[in-house]
């Protein structure tokens, strides 16, 4: 019972939520509500018993996605709204009804199997993070180095996207001016 | 090196034609010449190795390209493609020697090699994925030719006879897969060897699928009506050279193809539409011929001219008996020898006046004398007097098909009278009557250049209208084992009527022996 | 004696290329010496060949090896027997007889060595269609004389009009050839060869319908050559030509070479009857036909045209009534009066500086007494009077037409008999009597070259007495030719026939002579008899040219230019181009689907989800029904 | 308590992880060496990357030989997973890109390749494609599809100038998106088979006789997606040519190349069992797909006025065609889909290094696009060599015979045309004609049209030897591709056919 | 009533959708990538409810993924709108416009 509550405010919220991020024309407002959302997402993994997954949701989004878009938010400046002047809203919502209609036809059937095993089942006595710890060093190694590599790659680009190397074109500018440039440009390494 | 004078003859000139790019702009016509006629030279060789008295393929040559897909390279010549081979290595050397185009020659020159290579290739190759590569790279080079080279509206001409032909002969690749892959299901290997293509009885449902899809790439490249309409304007803005070797080879690989693969393997379904096919070259021969008499570029006449003339090919080609099939291959031949002399005389006097309009003509008679009985021979010729090349094939093709029908022949007939009225209607505006243009006044008559292609042509074009024989004699062998052939692999009742059963004859090879 | 074969078959085809030779360059006496002496050694040849004939000999030999394919072998092979020598003889007389005349006819032309070569040429392939020994060797010649007599209508090419008959001459012939070849496929699906003997020897055991198929085809051919109804109007046009050509191939040689293919295919007509019933009633019409044309028409050679026209009408009864070798026989009397005829016009043209309305002449008789002397025996010899060659042949067919109770052929022949002599001498008193017209228009006239009528006179012996031959040649060609003496056996019959028929013509003579010798004007049109209608009907050849340029050359250019104009260029042209076209405007019409902006790009992927999963579901609950 | 889990060393097979790790390593490598020295000159680099490339390639060669004599071998857990399929995918993958990174050393000087960290990115990137092809497991090939993404992502910006930062954004975006459709669908398949490996998940689904049948077809109705995506059909197709148009030539050669084959294997691993299976749908919606990516795409190349716009879309057109092999889904077509990339890879790659080799810094004047029909007008007369190697290659893309790409296209008709699809084979040829028009528009262009006044100098201005040699190495790959075709046939059968597909 | 995986599913959905629309309504790119967010998200809370259901980790091992990749991808799009927006003042897609066709 207080599972059923539990889901149904908390589906109600998120909903909500999401949907004023999607909808609303203030990005602070959609920001917020996003966090919030987000919030409220790690409260359906504790209710799954996914306590890890819950704080890394927790931590990694409203945590550091959030403040990476914060960041983003005052760099650009965002007082000054984009004017969403949506071309044919109306499709938008066609699109998005029918999707949702369709989705949702197959999801209410019952998923009929018998032949399901847990390859990595869930231990009843063993906390969900130990559970998680074990998969994750074993069967998940490699996907989590590889994550790692994929994180450096991101912040690789990152930082290189938005160092002030990119401020100048050497694509654009003409050689004799690249080769002007060479005494004064001094090339950081890296940008770091 | 005579196990290899095929290999050597499709690849010394495209040897020659890379090496050409180190000569200099001032010797390349010599160059060209030089390697054209050694080409000529070796083809003739060729010829006098050739034992006419064999049907069968000769100077085969067999080696693994793609085993894995059951392709590989293999080249032969047989009556029907030796003659041929001759007329384009003949061709080339007759068109280099009569080049008078000044602009980037070297160029041209080292195209038209590559050109001769894919002919030669053409006719060559016994399978099918090689014929197949040398009959879609020689729209390359043509392209080039017409697209660099040609009038006004060549880039237009070009690509619509690039993409038409192209077009044709996927359809054309994709019925050959097919074939291969009957093939394999028959003997559980892949091949694409053609001999070992006519050893296959296919069923005749399959037979009519199959022949459709060879038919539009063939007809496309003969061209047949309704898809000729890209050869008015590849003649039309083609340089000289270039329609004289469209005309004179390039038509020639679609009715070749006919012989080579329609009808050997698909015997059933070549009687099931010798009938519609016929109606189709009636109509190419009728019709073209009445376009060809409205026609005011005399260009555009021996260009309507030859599919009026490739039309009785077809014709000779679907009568299915000896006589017609050898008249249709000894009439590509003299086809190729009187429209590409044609093409040749209309470029002598597209050279002087930059137009090929025939109303700004008439009376040339009188100023170029020499020109005109030159042109009138090769005219005469194209009508198919008798003692031409021309006749001893069309003489041929309707024998042929007569014994099929009687009134599709009659009505085919007529290519003897509505040739003749466009032909001369034609002759009599450019020749005849009094000079009125001015500039006319002054032509010079045919020189020495011109005439070295020329009279070699209007020798052969008598000579082989009086003595065929030399001709047409291996031509009849190998017909005669393809006719055999096809016999022995009709099912249908009246496949079996309608194609002669040589077997009882003497000195007829049966398929056994043949392949 | 093959050697004489040879001999008789090539010296002019040597002749020929000599020429040639020169056709480019100045005229050169020489070349036409040269080519007569040629042809000279031809009728030589022939002549020894005819001796050796006539001693019951044929000759038969097979040069080469022509066209050998599947079951069909033609050789060049060639045949000297009691008919080809005939022809033989009359085609070498009348061609060293024209090529000696053309020495001095066309003394002043340019062309003069041209003509000797296309002359020869021509000459060539009518020896090749009379001695070859088969049907294609037959269209070889055939299909040469048509060239030649292309290349000689139209010798003076700058003329639109001669360039013009010439053309329709070789078309109209194709058209016949056409005919001819179907014949040749006939005869070859069904014997199997298309050699004579082979032929002729077999062609009893096909099915009736075949060889009346076969018999049908070949007339067609002989019909075109012949210029036979409906394919006579190339003929009057061809006088466009150098009138000894006229002489030579549209009066002694091509024209009847359809009268020879018929005598030559005897066997096969004899086996269809009705057939030869169809070409003799057509030559009987044709007969009166041209003769009537001839008789209001205003230009010499047309009228000489016209009359032999006539002449070949006659030799078709023969021939198609079975009595072959009377029509052999009129066609070499036939050969040598109208050579003579004609060369005596080209005589007149010369002097009268090309004019050929005989109205504008007159008195001619004075200045021209030889050339006056040998058209008016020339015309005797054509109106059929005793004892001149026309006598003989004539009369004879009149005869066969009556004996073969085709009374109704015999009246009209009776008929075009008086007809013909009626303009026969109308043209000579027109020309040669009277006054002198011509003084209106300035022209000095003069007689031809010596030479020039000694070369004709050969031709003039032959045309009067010709007739004296009769035995022996009928003792000749009965080895080859169904023998039928045609006889009225009754004797008052036949004395009343032949009496009759000459006082008709003579009466039709006198008529001519009384109503034209003393023409004093050029007529222009106004009077009565010029408005007539029947008088218009005939000066407009029954409005028959007239009627296939409507029906014929118009339509045929009209449609060849929508054949070009609307359906190639419009329709199946077009239809490629709208292809093309078609795929490029898709393209343009739909590229804006990838607009650069970002929203509708993910629009589209969403899109594409969502038609994905309608499908699904569809599939999916169309399983589950079908499934349940 | 959890039990500790004991795991011998040897059967995580290592070894598996080494072409990677070599790649990453080299990445990093550059990273260091670009920290302990800053300021090296691109060509270090680009040695750098092409020796690590060369030991990654060798470790695949080796990779192959095991793999004919064991077969399949599986590590960590299974999760790595070197078959067949994945060994050739990879050496494609790293070939390509051996060629690929001497296109850096061009004479001009372009902002990415004053970053060492482009090197690294790009090696970091191969890498990803290789993780992505050499696992069935879901989760990985997404880690590995968006660590190569996210890299590639920033190589395009790297370009910098408005366009290529356009370009990378618009890439960006959709690839979020179709990320969002990968993981749905995958949920989608974990839901109802429990598992995230493609063999366990094949196996249980037919164990289950498809009973959720509605399940596996929305879960592939949101992977068509994705893929679609990637391999760019269409309607998914939409950013290929702003990306390519934005980016350099170079990269957008690669683009068409390499990134595609590591999709195509995904899209065999995931799509094959369903076509074999006999769920009708799945293989009306890819001939649908398929017909749909090549005629349209074809279309649109038509009316392009930019050369590299128009090699986009026939890109585009190549990999529907190639696509139609995964719906066919025998050996002879799997084969043919290798065969076909390893040759239009060759071919794609001269004719995008020509389009880099006459690149200009600024656009040209009256033009919006950098590589426009007519800069090519007239080339064969001012630079016949040139012109000659693009026709060469034109010729190549639009399957003219003797050249490579006609035997990949005759191979892949061939492969239709033996598993029944008569009228697919049919629609692939004709196909193959509407795409002679475009690349035939740019051979007359440089061929039979005069040079445009002005433009003549931008030809080859961005030549240097390195460029020339790759463009050799193309030209004689093209050329004598004929003699490659046996043996990559033979060797390409053996690893599909021993693959299991 | 007992909330079932169908409930987890369709709530899933839900927000997945309304991420959909995000996506495809939204101008403004920073407020188009917190829609990509709320797909992947979306994604997640259904990879943890089938993990729950069946009982196996695997899914939450998938969502742990996600919320790495998630945030990657936040890095690397912030980074390319940053060099956009300092290249064209904008952060407004239709003003991405100069490709087309």
């Amino acid at each position: 019972m207080f599972e059923a509550i539990a889901f149904y405010l908390f589906a109600a919220l998120t909903i909500v939520m999401f949907t004023i991020t999607v909808m609303t024309s203030q990005a602070l407002y959609a920001l917020t509500a996003m966090a919030a959302g987000m919030i409220f997402i790690s409260a359906f993994f504790f209710l799954l018993g996914a306590d890890f997954l819950g704080v890394i949701q927790i931590i990694v989004y409203t945590g550091a996605v959030m403040a990476l878009y914060a960041f983003g938010m005052m760099f650009f400046d965002t007082t000054r709204n984009v004017v969403e002047k949506g071309t044919n809203p109306q499709i938008v919502f066609v699109l998005g009804v029918l999707a949702a209609v369709m989705v949702v036809t197959i999801f209410v059937a019952p998923i009929v199997s018998n032949n399901i095993q847990a390859l990595y089942p869930i231990q009843e006595n063993i906390g969900n993070s130990q559970a998680v710890g074990m998969v994750l060093f074993t069967k998940y190694l490699v996907p989590f180095e590889l994550a790692a590599v994929m994180l450096l790659v991101a912040m690789i680009g990152g930082i290189v996207l938005a160092g002030k190397k990119m401020d100048k074109s050497l694509t654009l500018m003409k050689e004799e001016e690249i080769g002007g440039l060479d005494e004064g440009f001094e090339p950081e390494a890296g940008g770091h | 090196m005579i196990d290899h004078i095929l290999t050597l003859l499709i690849f010394f000139p495209a040897l020659a034609a890379m090496l050409g790019f180190v000569v200099t702009k001032d010797s390349i016509r010599a160059y060209g010449i030089a390697v054209a006629g050694i080409e000529f030279l070796l083809s003739l060789w060729l010829w006098y190795a050739y034992d006419p008295m064999v049907s069968g393929m000769q100077f085969m040559e067999a080696a693994p390209l793609i085993p894995a897909f059951g392709i590989n390279y293999l080249l032969g010549v047989d009556g029907i493609s030796l003659f041929i081979i001759i007329l384009s290595t003949f061709f080339t050397l007759i068109g280099i020697a009569s080049l008078t185009e000044k602009r980037r020659i070297k160029d041209l020159i080292i195209t038209l090699l590559f050109l001769e290579m894919t002919m030669v290739g053409v006719f060559a190759a016994l399978d099918a994925i090689v014929f197949y590569v040398f009959w879609e790279f020689s729209l390359v080079p043509m392209l080039y030719i017409i697209g660099a080279w040609g009038g006004p509206l060549r880039i237009y001409a070009s690509v619509k006879f690039f993409l038409y032909t192209f077009t044709g002969s996927l359809v054309m690749l994709v019925g050959m897969l097919f074939m291969a892959y009957f093939y394999y299901q028959a003997t559980g290997q892949w091949s694409f060897a053609i001999l070992e293509w006519y050893r296959l009885i296919l069923p005749e449902n399959f037979q009519l699928w199959l022949f459709v899809a060879f038919f539009l790439g063939f007809a496309i490249k003969v061209p047949m009506f309704p898809f000729h309409t890209w050869l008015p304007y590849a003649h039309g803005q083609a340089p000289t050279i270039g329609s004289v070797i469209l005309a004179a080879i390039l038509l020639k690989m679609g009715t070749y193809a006919f012989v080579r693969f329609s009808l050997p393997l698909f015997p059933d379904a070549s009687v099931f539409f010798m009938i519609p096919i016929a109606v189709i070259a009636i109509i190419m021969i009728i019709y073209t011929a009445m376009v060809a008499y409205a026609q005011e570029d005399i260009k555009q006449v021996v260009a309507y001219s030859s599919i009026s003339h490739m039309g009785v090919i077809i014709l000779g080609t679907f009568a299915l008996n000896v006589e017609g099939v050898s008249g249709s291959v000894f009439l590509m031949l003299a086809h190729g020898v009187v429209s590409g002399a044609l093409f040749l005389l209309v470029g002598v006097i597209y050279d002087r006046r930059h137009t090929k309009l025939m109303s700004e003509f008439g009376g040339l008679a009188s100023v170029m004398p020499r020109y005109a009985t030159i042109f009138g021979i090769m005219m005469m010729a194209s009508v198919g007097l008798p003692l031409t090349i021309n006749f001893v094939g069309e003489f041929l093709s309707l024998l042929g098909f007569y014994k099929q029908s009687h009134m599709l022949t009659l009505t085919a007939g007529t290519a003897i009278i509505v040739g003749a009225i466009y032909m001369l209607s034609a002759y009599k505006k450019a020749f005849f009557g009094n000079v009125t243009n001015e500039e006319n006044k002054k032509l010079k008559d045919i020189n020495k250049t011109e005439l070295v292609g020329l009279i070699p042509l209007t020798i052969v074009a008598i000579w082989l209208g009086v003595y065929p024989k030399p001709i047409l004699e291996p031509i009849n062998n190998s017909v005669e084992s393809v006719i055999q052939l096809m016999h022995d692999k009709a099912q249908s009742a009246e496949a079996k009527v309608r194609i002669p059963d040589l077997s009882g004859k003497n000195g007829t090879n049966t398929m056994q022996e043949a392949y | 004696m093959e050697l004489y074969l040879y001999i008789a078959l090539f010296a002019p085809l040597v002749g020929s290329l000599y020429s040639s030779l020169f056709a480019r360059s100045p005229k050169s006496q020489q070349v036409g010496i040269i080519a007569s002496g040629l042809l000279f050694t031809s009728f030589v040849s022939s002549t020894i060949l005819l001796t050796y004939v006539m001693g019951g000999h044929t000759v038969h030999t097979e040069m080469m090896t022509w066209i050998a394919t599947g079951d069909l072998y033609i050789p060049f092979g060639f045949v000297v027997d009691q008919v080809s020598v005939v022809m033989m003889m009359v085609v070498t007389i009348v061609s060293t007889v024209v090529h000696v005349y053309s020495i001095g006819y066309m003394d002043h032309d340019k062309g003069f060595n041209r003509f000797f070569a296309w002359l020869s040429a021509f000459v060539f392939s009518m020896m090749v269609l009379v001695m070859s020994d088969n049907f294609a060797g037959l269209f070889i010649g055939w299909e040469g004389v048509g060239l030649c007599s292309w290349g000689l209508i139209g010798f003076w090419y700058h003329k639109e009009s001669a360039t013009w008959a010439a053309n329709e001459a070789f078309i109209m012939n194709r058209i016949a050839d056409l005919g001819m070849l179907i014949g040749i496929f006939l005869v070859y699906w069904n014997v199997g060869s298309l050699q004579y003997d082979v032929v002729f020897s077999e062609i009893g055991n096909l099915q009736p319908v075949i060889i009346t198929w076969i018999g049908i085809f070949l007339f067609i051919g002989a019909m075109g050559k012949s210029a036979q109804f409906p394919l006579h109007t190339w003929l009057a046009d061809a006088m466009e030509g150098p009138t000894p050509v006229s002489a030579l191939i549209h009066a002694a040689t091509m024209v009847t070479a359809g009268v020879y293919l018929v005598v030559r295919a005897n066997p096969i007509y004899d086996l269809i009857p009705n057939v030869g019933i169809f070409i003799a009633s057509l030559g009987a019409f044709v007969a009166l036909f041209a003769a009537s044309m001839a008789l209001v028409n205003r230009d010499m050679k047309r009228i000489i045209a016209y009359s032999t026209l006539s002449q070949l009408g006659y030799m078709f009864v023969a021939a198609g009534l079975g009595a072959y070798w009377v029509a052999l026989f009129h066609l070499m009397a036939h050969a040598f009066f109208k050579a003579l005829l004609f060369l005596g016009a080209g005589n007149v043209m010369h002097a009268m500086h090309d004019e050929l309305d005989p109205f504008k002449m007159g008195g001619l008789r004075k200045v021209m007494k030889g050339t006056f002397v040998m058209m008016t025996l020339a015309s005797v010899a054509l109106a059929g009077i005793y004892p001149f060659a026309g006598f003989f042949s004539k009369d004879l067919i009149l005869e066969v037409g009556f004996v073969e109770h085709h009374y109704v052929i015999y009246t009209v022949l009776l008929l075009t008999a008086g007809l013909t002599a009626f303009y026969s001498f109308r043209l000579v008193a027109l020309i040669f009597h009277g006054e002198e017209r011509y003084k209106l228009f300035g022209i000095h006239p003069h007689e031809a070259y010596k030479f020039m009528l000694v070369a004709m006179s050969p031709l003039l012996v032959l045309a009067i007495i010709a007739g004296s031959f009769k035995m022996t040649y009928f003792q000749l060609v009965m080895n080859l030719l169904p023998a039928t003496q045609y006889h009225v056996h009754d004797h008052t019959t036949f004395w009343i026939m032949t009496i009759g028929t000459q006082l008709f013509v003579i009466a039709a003579i006198l008529f001519a002579y009384k109503k034209y010798s003393n023409w004093s004007s050029v007529p222009d049109g106004s009077s009565a008899m010029e408005k007539s209608f029947f008088y218009k009907l005939l000066w407009n050849q029954y409005y028959i040219p007239k009627m296939y340029e409507e029906i014929f050359a118009k339509p045929y250019a009209e449609l060849s230019r929508i054949a070009w104009k609307q359906i190639d260029l419009k329709i199946v042209d077009a239809t490629v181009d709208a292809i093309a076209n078609g795929i490029y405007k898709t393209g343009e019409n739909t590229r804006d689907i990838q607009n650069g902006n970002l929203s509708t790009m993910l629009r589209w992927m969403v899109v594409g989800l969502v038609v994905l999963s309608i499908l699904a579901v569809a599939f999916t609950v169309g399983y589950n029904v079908v499934g349940a | 308590m959890l039990e500790p889990i004991h795991v011998a060393l040897g059967s995580l097979n290592i070894a598996t992880l080494a072409p990677m790790l070599i790649a990453v390593v080299g990445a990093l490598s550059i990273l260091i060496i670009d920290l302990a020295k800053g300021g090296l000159h691109k060509s270090l680099y680009v040695m750098i990357a092409l020796l690590f490339l060369l030991l990654d390639l060798g470790a695949l060669v080796d990779f192959g030989g095991l793999f004919l004599k064991n077969g399949t071998i599986l590590g960590f857990f299974d999760v790595m997973l070197m078959d067949g399929i994945a060994i050739m995918s990879q050496i494609i993958i790293v070939a390509g890109s051996m060629l690929f990174i001497p296109l850096a050393l061009t004479s001009k000087r372009f902002h990415e390749y004053d970053y060492p960290e482009y090197f690294a990115l790009f090696l970091f990137m191969i890498a990803g494609f290789q993780f992505m092809v050499a696992t069935d497991n879901l989760i990985m090939i997404f880690i590995g599809l968006e660590t190569a993404s996210l890299a590639l992502y920033t190589l395009i910006a790297l370009h910098n100038r408005s366009k290529s930062f356009e370009a990378a954004v618009k890439y960006f975006t959709m690839g979020a998106l179709a990320a969002g459709f990968y993981a749905f669908g995958s949920m989608i398949l974990y839901a109802i088979s429990g598992s995230v490996e493609m063999n366990q998940i094949a196996t249980i689904l037919a164990e289950d006789h498809y009973s959720n049948i509605g399940y596996v077809l929305l879960s592939m109705a949101f992977m068509i997606a994705a893929f679609g995506f990637k391999l760019s059909m269409v309607p998914f197709h939409t950013w290929t040519p702003d990306v390519y148009e934005g980016s350099s030539a170079a990269l957008a050669g690669y683009m068409s190349i390499v990134p595609k084959i590591a999709a195509f294997v995904v899209a065999m691993r995931l799509f094959e069992f369903l076509v074999h299976s006999g769920v009708a749908w799945l293989q009306v919606i890819l001939y649908i797909g398929v017909v749909v990516t090549m005629t349209a795409s074809n279309i649109w190349a038509l009316v392009q006025s930019d050369v590299k716009r128009m090699l986009a879309y026939s890109s585009i057109s190549h990999a529907g065609f190639v696509m139609a092999a995964v719906l066919i889904g025998t050996t002879q077509s799997n084969t043919g889909l290798f065969l076909y990339w390893a040759l239009f890879s060759f071919t794609n790659l001269g004719a995008f290094t020509m389009i880099w080799v006459n690149r200009q810094k600024n656009l040209l004047p009256g033009q919006s696009s950098d590589h426009p029909y007519e800069k090519f007008s007239g080339m064969v007369k001012t630079m016949p060599m040139g012109a000659v190697m693009m026709g060469l290659f034109m010729l190549s893309l639009a399957g003219i015979p003797p050249f490579g790409l006609f035997w990949g296209k005759m191979y892949m008709i061939g492969s239709a045309v033996t598993s029944g699809y008569t009228v697919l084979a049919l629609i692939m040829a004709l196909n193959s004609a509407i795409a002679g028009y475009y690349y035939l528009k740019l051979i007359v262009f440089m061929f039979m049209k005069e040079p445009m006044v002005g433009y003549n100098q931008f030809y080859f201005m961005n030549a240097s030897l390195s460029l020339k040699t790759i463009i050799g190495i193309a030209a004689v790959g093209t050329i004598f591709a004929v003699f490659a075709v046996n043996p990559l046939l033979k060797v390409i059968t053996l690893f599909v056919y021993n693959s299991g597909y | 009533m007992a909330i079932t995986l169908t409930h987890y599913l369709v709530l899933a959905s839900v927000l997945f959708v309304i991420g959909l629309i995000g996506v495809m309504r939204r101008k403004n790119l920073l407020m188009l990538f917190f829609a990509t967010e709320i797909l992947l998200n979306a994604t997640n809370i259904a990879f943890a409810a089938i993990s729950h259901y069946i009982g196996d980790l695997s899914g939450q091992m998938f969502a742990f993924f996600i919320i790495a990749i998630a945030a990657s991808e936040v890095a690397i799009g912030l980074g390319l709108l940053i060099v956009w927006y300092k290249r064209t003042g904008k952060i407004d897609l239709d003003q991405m416009n100069s490709m087309r066709g």
